[in-house]
């Protein structure tokens, strides 16, 4: 493409890096990092151009053509989806440390100031009354996750009794008030139209809302959560389309770097650095149980299972 | 045979009189085909790469049809109001002189102008039962944001501009003999409305009607914030359509497209063949 | 009187579109309001019907005032002048509105209605859309609406101005036919002095939103009370008597200051030296135009620089252009600013003035 | 008496509607946008993406006006001024953008263009990008406002019929010449009416637009885009700041249109 | 001969628009089409200017074949029933339109612009818009407009139709003048009888597409070919001889399958027993109705319960309604399905068949 042409210009180099939504802020400081870092090691510019949208328009724009040259997505999920579009090269995953992703989230609760409901745990969410507020799940990746969580802690609560399971979560989602269709829309209704008394949502989404409104709300880590991770990768065909594969892949493994990792965490994404992550030990509750989506089979799996048309979500609904 | 139709056609582009027809068939043609016509047809290219078995199962799916069923309801309802309240409105502005006419009458295509999401948020804000005119309904017991009436209400956001202007034009050049000639029969201002008035407009506010209806049914930036989306109560068809890419199925989501596309061209043709029976009676 | 206008004014703007209008109208009479275009008729009309609220002034329809009675209240008919007929009604609904809207009782309606289209000989066609309906038979049913209500006054407003010429003629003395079958009080209006002469019993001749007078067609055609009507009334020659004075036979006694209108029937033309009496009378003339206007012939004559009209029987004998003929004037309408009269031929009577 | 209690009413209700259902938003939208004060606002405005995605609402804006007035232009005067066998069926293909959902319109171009979509060889045997790049979101703006134009003028050339075109095509005049001389001078007001809509809704297309831009800031975000992503990252007030741009842009055109209006009917008269 | 049509036929989807039309047209001529609504007066025209092509025949101006010349090259003046003004153009720029297409020099066309306003007496008015004009006045423009290329044909459809009774009557003897002043060949459509035979030097009836007879006006009026003609030209009694056969004095012979047309001036009307000769052909009559018409009465009488009209001059001696008078009928038109002829009263004359 005509835009890239810059590439033969060994001075700058352009890449584009199409992201999920809260990243922004982060990438804006990380690529002014990189920058600098790259500068050093090269003496060449990196233009880096954001994109970011909900986490599956993202992958479904990169495999019907946008032209990413890497990806930071939310889920695991959605890269793979990219790959099985013949994008990314089998085996993403292992390419970087720590299953690619470089930094980590999980869910939390929002609660208003004084947590006027009590609000502890999952189980707090299915008592009569209590209105929560959390996207749909067949909408948002993100709310996949809030409602693996809920299963999780249910599953543990009823030690795998499914029908238990089953009119646990059921209940839970007979509570929802309002079913947005992206994470983002749901924190709108909670924190700005003050819909529900707790979201479910993500860690770093939810410091962000604190940040901007300390009077109105408070977090509550559930005692079981997920690790959701985030995940990132060199999206192949295109790189070397444009002849940026060892900047993307570069790009990506700087992400490991102490000082990204400090930024990571400094944006309230937990970093992948088990050391680093103790130097936000006063911020994250790290005492939460996370389970991994592994324990749930796998993102596909766990998408046939709950997510799929006639699965365990609309069941839910449909009764 | 050949020659003959050759013939037949030399002379009837030699009986136009008028300069320009073939320039104009071919600008109009080739942009209405590039613009139009061959992105449209894909939908029934990837329609037709499923079978027909699967093609009913999907549209006929529960959530889907009660997607259906709440878009073509509050588009439906909307639309309605948007007819009766249009009315009003392009009466007043044709035919009363108040001190902010013509403000009010330069607001009118607001909507068009506001970005769908911006209207979206704006209105979810407004209307949740913490904002400035929901929490006046909520204490009334009313919740607006969040529900069918949400969603009927940003509807008439979209629609309102519709209606107005179909049935502006018509209302300023209609003669008022008509009503005078109602007025010396003895019919009063209510009788001469409905009896009278309203069938000359009723053409045009089935135009803004029609197109407020189609409009309201595949709208989705600005009603998807103000929609609960609660599966079988407020989730809207075009949020279905974007569930179904998110899913990554395409023949899914072209398949709840091409039915709602049939939809609003039933509707538009409906409309159409209402109105050339109206012109058949008026204009022999 | 029945209709009675007294002192209306109306300003439209700065524009006296009825100035100090004042007339009276017998019970049963059909009459024509006849003017020039802009003259106030539509006006008048619309006053009387309602739909205009004059300035200052009274009218009264039967002894009451109604100048504050709502249109709907005051028991007129009123016909457009493109008729108005509601496009998406049938005959027989359009028929029917007055009466629903009174609330009666429906046979009555359906045998009212039913009678009205067959007075107005559209029977069989109660189903059709006014669309479907030519001129003259949409004129009908304007008629049939606004009588159903059987109102005490009919107006109509150029009644015929949006028909053909050939459906205009049976048009005319169709309504005059009708009108007098239902023998409702009807003022119509008119910019034709033709139509307003063969279908009024009597005629309002207004000017500049002033009534010039008021008669039978024969008394406004024989007997012109303004300049203004003389000239409007009737087709004419105008002869000015200014400086080169050219007199006529018979008629010198003409002032400088005054004109002379001279209508065709005024003037007679004979084959030369066929005169039989007046022959003292007799100018002699050129003639220089034939044309045929259907069952007659118009003659142009020229008699001493001034050019006349005379209607001429086909059954005549004939003449030609550039003949020389002999041209009687019986009388002419003299007039200046201000007054009019009609000035017989001196050279044929002794008893010459006439003043009206 | 009655009457003016009609006509009170009917006045009140109508404002009442238009304040409720269209002021009071707009006045939110300006009320939100101040609301971490006039610093921040500013901040957000002169933004630099905020400026580019401005410019490429702009080209959009422009390029949809162009084209469609172009093509306004030829279709209205096809369907005014010829009697042809299919010409019920064009109009009505003329109207279908009205009738479909700015998801479905952004949707279709990805089916063609996009990487599954069946152009996609030939586009990149040209080394052509349409969606994801700045041709599909012009693309996508054209489709939404496509019958804007031909729609405002259609109804006045009908209204004018073809006689003073015929008049001038007997005199030998050409077409370019009837149409600037003759008919244009006809549609002039309803035209620019036409293209003030068609810009005003241009501008604030969102729907279509979405689905294929990609959102890569500082190339395929449009304003309303831009707003949407600040919104998503949790920037309230900036997003509502943009949008101020937008809503003012709005109320200019707006009144511009008023004035047009009033123009166009005193020229009527 | 100037303009030649040749067996044109004209199909609107299976209506026959124009069938078998065939009719000359001398150089110089002005020729009235004249028909009632919707016999296809509007067709010929337009198929002669080239905005419709006939489906077969052919048409020829000046001896040359032009049905396949375009429209804009045929040389012909068309004006258009509304005149189809242009309405963002001045006066000057309206007339000077069909010379800047022509590139004529400016000054050229400045020069014959204002020949041709000063011609239709327009001056000082060349920077009107059609708005700002009457409706004669645009009349006058529209005529100018397409007479500024000199074309060698001219065509009018309907030109007086939208104008008031008083102007049209103006206009009639204007556009005649003006069309002999410049000397083109000229057809005008109309549906007004009486405007035809006003203005056209020959006239050409049109029914459902076909021709039905071409002649001077007084020709047709005299001698109608065809019943369709006898019919509509002229203001006839239409005299059915059926069953209760009622026999006329002098007219026995019209046999009973045939019907007959009494013009009014075939009829005269004399006081009861002041008839001078052929008393023997005399009916006697009781006066139905007069009418005044302007500058004569038009009196209904009935005879054998046949209703007569004739005209009567207002200078002739006074009869009143009911009263019995001497009815004379010179002559009248028999016909049945194919034919027409003028029979004279046999009473009155020896010779009394003229067959046409
Ligand atoms: N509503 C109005 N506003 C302003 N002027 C008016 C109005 N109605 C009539 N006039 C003016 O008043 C004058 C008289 O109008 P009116 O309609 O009574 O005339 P008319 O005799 O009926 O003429 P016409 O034969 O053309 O119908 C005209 O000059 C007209 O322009
Ligand atoms: N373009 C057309 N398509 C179909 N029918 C047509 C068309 N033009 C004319 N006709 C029909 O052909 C017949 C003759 O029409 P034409 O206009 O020549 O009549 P006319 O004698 O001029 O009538 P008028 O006096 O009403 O103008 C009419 O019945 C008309 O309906
Ligand atoms: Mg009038
Ligand atoms: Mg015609």
């Amino acid at each position: 493409a005509s835009s890239k042409e810059s590439i033969n210009d060994s001075n700058t180099v352009e890449i584009t890096n199409v992201s999920y939504d809260p990243t922004r802020e982060f990438y804006e400081s990380y690529n002014n990092e990189f920058n600098t870092y790259w500068k050093e090691k090269t003496g060449q510019e990196v233009i880096v151009t954001q994109s970011h949208g909900g986490s599956g328009k993202q992958a479904r724009s990169v495999v019907e053509g946008n032209e990413a040259d890497v990806v930071t997505l939310a889920l695991a999920h959605d890269i793979t989806l990219i790959e099985e579009a013949g994008l990314i090269n089998e085996g993403w995953i292992n390419e970087f440390k720590e299953n690619s992703a470089p930094y980590t989230s999980t869910i939390v609760f929002l609660v208003r100031k004084g947590n006027p409901e009590n609000i502890k745990d999952w189980n707090d969410l299915v008592r009569d009354g209590v209105e929560v507020i959390t996207p749909n799940p067949k909408s948002s990746g993100g709310a996949r996750w809030n409602f693996l969580s809920a299963w999780a802690y249910a599953d543990n609560l009823y030690n795998g009794d499914e029908n238990k399971i089953k009119q646990f979560v059921s209940k839970l989602y007979k509570n929802v008030i309002v079913l947005d269709s992206g994470a983002r829309g749901a924190t709108t209704t909670f924190v700005e139209n003050g819909q529900g008394d707790v979201l479910i949502g993500w860690e770093n989404e939810a410091y962000l809302s604190v940040k901007e409104h300390p009077e109105e709300f408070e977090i509550i880590s559930p005692s079981i959560s997920v690790l959701a991770e985030p995940s990132v990768a060199v999206v192949d065909e295109v790189a070397e389309k444009n002849n940026t594969t060892e900047v993307a892949n570069e790009y990506i493994k700087y992400l490991y770097s102490d000082k990204a990792q400090r930024l990571a965490g400094e944006n309230y994404y937990r970093p992948s650095n088990k050391t680093i992550l103790q130097e936000f030990e006063n911020v994250f509750d790290l005492n939460i149980n996370m389970i991994k989506i592994e324990d749930f089979g796998g993102w596909s799996k766990a998408n046939k299972d709950f997510f799929e048309d006639e699965a365990i979500f609309d069941q839910i609904y449909s009764q | 045979m050949k020659i003959n139709i050759n013939k037949r056609q030399k002379t009837m582009i030699k009986k136009r009189v008028i300069p320009g027809f073939g320039i104009s068939i071919g600008i109009t043609i080739t942009f209405l085909t590039l613009i139009v016509l061959i992105p449209i047809s894909s939908i029934a290219i990837y329609v037709s790469g499923i079978s027909l078995n699967e093609f009913i199962e999907i549209i006929t799916d529960k959530q889907v049809v009660s997607g259906y069923k709440v878009s073509f309801f509050c588009a439906l309802i909307a639309a309605l109001i948007n007819a009766i309240f249009g009315t009003i409105l392009a009466w007043v502005l044709v035919r009363y002189e108040f001190i902010g006419k013509r403000v009010l009458d330069g607001l009118i295509e607001l909507p068009f102008a506001l970005p769908t999401a911006v209207a979206g948020i704006t209105l979810t804000s407004l209307y949740s039962d913490k904002g400035w005119i929901g929490s006046i309904f909520a204490e009334a017991g009313i919740q607006i944001a969040y529900t069918k009436i949400g969603i009927i209400i940003a509807m008439i956001f979209i629609g309102i501009p519709f209606v107005v202007r179909s049935i502006q034009p018509v209302l300023e050049k209609m003669d008022t003999q008509y009503e005078e000639a109602a007025t010396m029969l003895g019919a009063n201002g209510h009788r001469i409305f409905f009896k009278v008035i309203l069938p000359e407009i009723f053409p045009a506010m089935l135009t803004g009607f029609g197109l407020a209806l189609a409009r309201g049914i595949g709208e989705y930036g600005s009603v998807v914030f103000i929609a609960g989306n609660m599966p079988y109560k407020t989730q809207i068809a075009p949020l279905l359509i974007m569930t179904k890419l998110e899913q990554f199925k395409y023949a899914d989501a072209t398949a709840i497209a091409l039915v709602m596309l049939v939809a609003s061209f039933i509707i538009l043709l409906l409309i159409n063949m209402i109105q050339s029976y109206v012109n058949k009676i008026t204009n022999n | 009187m029945y209709v009675e206008l007294k002192n209306i004014n109306k300003l439209f703007g700065n524009f006296k579109a009825s100035d100090n209008v004042n007339f009276e109208i017998e019970k049963g009479k059909l009459i024509g309001l006849l003017g020039p275009s802009g003259s106030g008729k539509t006006t008048i009309l619309r006053m009387i019907a309602g739909l205009e609220t004059p300035d200052s002034g009274d009218i009264f329809v039967d002894g009451i005032r109604i100048n504050d009675t709502p249109p709907s209240k005051r028991g007129i008919g009123f016909v457009f002048q493109n008729y108005a007929l509601f496009r998406y009604m049938s005959v027989f609904d359009n028929i029917a509105f007055g009466l629903q809207v009174q609330k009666q009782n429906k046979n009555y309606i359906k045998e009212r209605v039913l009678e009205l289209i067959k007075l107005i000989g559209l029977e069989g066609m109660e189903h059709r859309y006014p669309s479907q309906l030519s001129g003259g038979q949409r004129q009908r049913v304007a008629f049939a609406r606004a009588l159903a209500p059987s109102p005490h006054l009919l107006l109509l407003d150029e009644p015929f101005a949006a028909i053909d010429a050939k459906v205009r003629q049976e048009l005319r003395s169709w309504l005059r036919e009708m009108i007098e079958k239902v023998g409702v009080t009807s003022i119509f209006v008119t910019h034709d002095q033709e139509e307003a002469i063969e279908v009024a019993d009597e005629i309002i001749i207004t000017n500049r939103g002033k009534v010039e007078q008021k008669g039978t067609p024969i008394e406004i055609y024989k007997k012109p009370a303004t300049p203004f009507v003389a000239q409007f009334i009737g087709q004419s020659t105008v002869y000015e008597n200014n400086e080169d004075k050219i007199q006529l036979k018979g008629f010198e006694m003409i002032k400088s200051n005054e004109k002379a209108v001279i209508r065709p029937e005024f003037v007679q033309i004979t084959k030369l030296g066929k005169l039989k009496h007046y022959m003292s009378a007799a100018e002699e003339g050129i003639v220089e135009k034939i044309s045929f206007r259907g069952s007659y012939l118009e003659v142009n004559v020229k008699v001493k620089n001034i050019i006349l009209t005379s209607n001429r029987s086909l059954e005549d004998e004939m003449i030609e252009v550039g003949e020389i003929v002999n041209v009687q004037i019986y009388r002419l309408y003299v007039f200046n600013e201000n007054k009019t009269y009609l000035l017989e031929n001196s050279a044929m009577a002794d008893n010459n003035y006439i003043y009206i | 008496m009655k009457n003016n209690a009609t006509k009170n009413i009917l006045i009140s209700i109508s404002i009442l509607f238009i304040t409720i259902m269209l002021v009071i938003p707009l006045i939110a939208v300006i009320i939100y946008s101040l609301q971490d004060g006039i610093e921040a606002y500013k901040i957000a405005i002169f933004d630099k993406y905020t400026i580019k995605a401005l410019q490429l609402t702009l080209l959009a804006t422009v390029s949809a006006v162009v084209i469609n007035t172009f093509f306004g232009i030829f279709a209205a005067w096809i369907i005014t001024k010829f009697s042809f066998r299919g010409k019920h069926f064009l109009t009505t293909l003329i109207d279908i953008p009205f009738a479909i959902s700015p998801v479905i319109a952004g949707l279709i171009y990805i089916l063609v263009f996009g990487r599954t979509g069946w152009a996609y060889d030939f586009l990149q045997a040209y080394d052509i990008k349409i969606v994801f790049a700045v041709p599909g979101i012009i693309l996508a703006t054209i489709f939404v406002t496509f019958p804007f134009v031909s729609r405002e003028i259609i109804p006045v050339l009908n209204a004018q019929g073809k006689d003073e075109e015929e008049a001038a095509a007997l005199m030998g005049a050409s077409g370019f010449k009837i149409f600037t001389k003759i008919t244009l001078p006809h549609i002039k007001w309803a035209l620019l009416y036409g293209i003030i809509l068609c810009t005003a809704r241009a501008m604030g297309e969102f729907g279509a637009v979405s689905v294929l831009s990609g959102h890569l800031r500082g190339k395929t975000n449009t304003l309303p885009l831009h707003i949407e992503m600040l919104y998503n990252e949790f920037q309230l007030s900036s997003a509502f700041a943009v949008s101020s741009i937008l809503v003012i842009m709005a109320v200019i055109i707006l009144i511009l249109r008023t004035i047009v209006e009033y123009k166009g009917k005193k020229a009527g008269e």
